[in-house]
């Protein structure tokens, strides 16, 4: 699996992407946030604030509940702000 | 029509190629967004960020959406990114239509909904360093009003 | 600003004009008023006559209400007059803001206003012969929507 | 006091303007669109529907009850058309 992150996600976390196999007890993106915070250090500060966090899976908008799947790129970053 | 580009657009042009030849064009609405020099402090320059693949993606959701919903004869958006000064032109939406209320609504609405969804996040640079621009609670609101149509 | 003139105009050049310089300016809406080549029956041309200085004061009059009901940085309204060919610009309407809702409200509302008080007649020229364009209801509609505030 | 025509009341007319030294009956506009329509002809033609007719007096819009006096430019057309 593919995680990506953007704007201040990726600068608190200090890395753009990173390639992780999907970990047996993460079978959506909450749990996975659950097993990156459990990382401790920049990834629990960055993502502490979950209701500040958006996600795509494979480039399409999803919410917590979304079942991830070995191969998914999943995206996290903060709420857009462009136009 | 969608572009993503890091360099500049001429909206002159982006308009004439809009509407040239289609006999049904009668109203072309337009907006154009550019970066201020203030916000609280003098900005210096700002960097858009985005996600590319989800960009065009999402933009082409949007813009779809504004043809199922208004009768457009046309419509494009070109969204910049990278490193911008003040007063460079970050995005161009145009919409054209027979008439003019559907190019005002479709074009105010592509606007509204690219703020709020299209994958863009920018930081502003100032004397007292960088920052992330937080995404205003107006724009949510704004996307909303189309929501229930 | 406003002007009224026989001559086309650019559309680009006096968006750029219309923004240069002014650091507070974040968003320019726009609308731009084409002559459709279908009107029921194929249209050969179409011919412009107004009302020479009350054209001029009744558009400053609606520029001067667009700026006293919104934050407005610059904006500009160019009518041409005289026989237009289908395709041909006809008005260009554009107003600056630092942000996107007051410039395209504003921009709505010349468009709105200008078209039930500013003194032109359209005459259509087709295969049948010539005949005057009619005011349409949906335009004092339109209008109408701006009177409460 | 100067009257002009506009759009298809300048055409069913069959002129763009006139002088017409004020009438003594004629106090407002409402009794210039009678004493016009006492003309017969294509004045009685082109003014018979005043619900079609907008006035200005000196380049300002006006109702049908406003005053009239020497020296005025007065100006009668349609619904205007243009955007």
């Amino acid at each position: 699996m593919r995680v990506r992150y953007f704007a201040w996600l990726r600068a608190r976390i200090g890395r753009a992407e990173e390639e992780i196999p999907l970990p047996p007890e993460v079978g959506d993106v909450a749990a996975l946030l659950d097993w990156l915070v459990g990382r401790g250090g920049s990834y629990e500060a960055a993502l502490a604030n979950r209701g500040a966090i958006r996600v795509a899976v494979n480039k399409e908008y999803v919410g917590f509940s979304h079942p991830l799947a070995e191969g998914d790129e999943v995206a996290l970053f903060p709420p857009v702000t462009g136009g | 029509m969608i572009r993503v580009q890091r360099e500049d657009f001429d909206p002159g042009a982006e308009l004439e190629t809009l509407s040239r030849g289609n006999p049904k064009i009668g109203a072309v609405a337009s907006f154009i967004g550019l970066v201020r020099a203030e916000s609280g402090e003098a900005l210096r320059a700002m960097t858009l960020e985005h996600y590319p693949g989800m960009t065009e993606k999402e933009l082409s959701l949007i813009e779809r959406e504004a043809k199922r919903r208004w009768p457009l004869e046309a419509s494009l958006i070109i969204h910049r990114f990278g490193r911008l000064q003040p007063g460079e032109r970050i995005v161009l939406v145009a919409t054209a239509s027979s008439h003019r209320e559907a190019a005002f609504a479709a074009c105010q609405f592509l606007v509204d909904w690219l703020k709020t969804k299209a994958p863009f996040w920018k930081s502003e640079e100032t004397a007292a360093g960088e920052r992330w621009v937080e995404a205003r609670a107006e724009d949510e609101e704004a996307a909303g009003r189309w929501k229930a149509q």
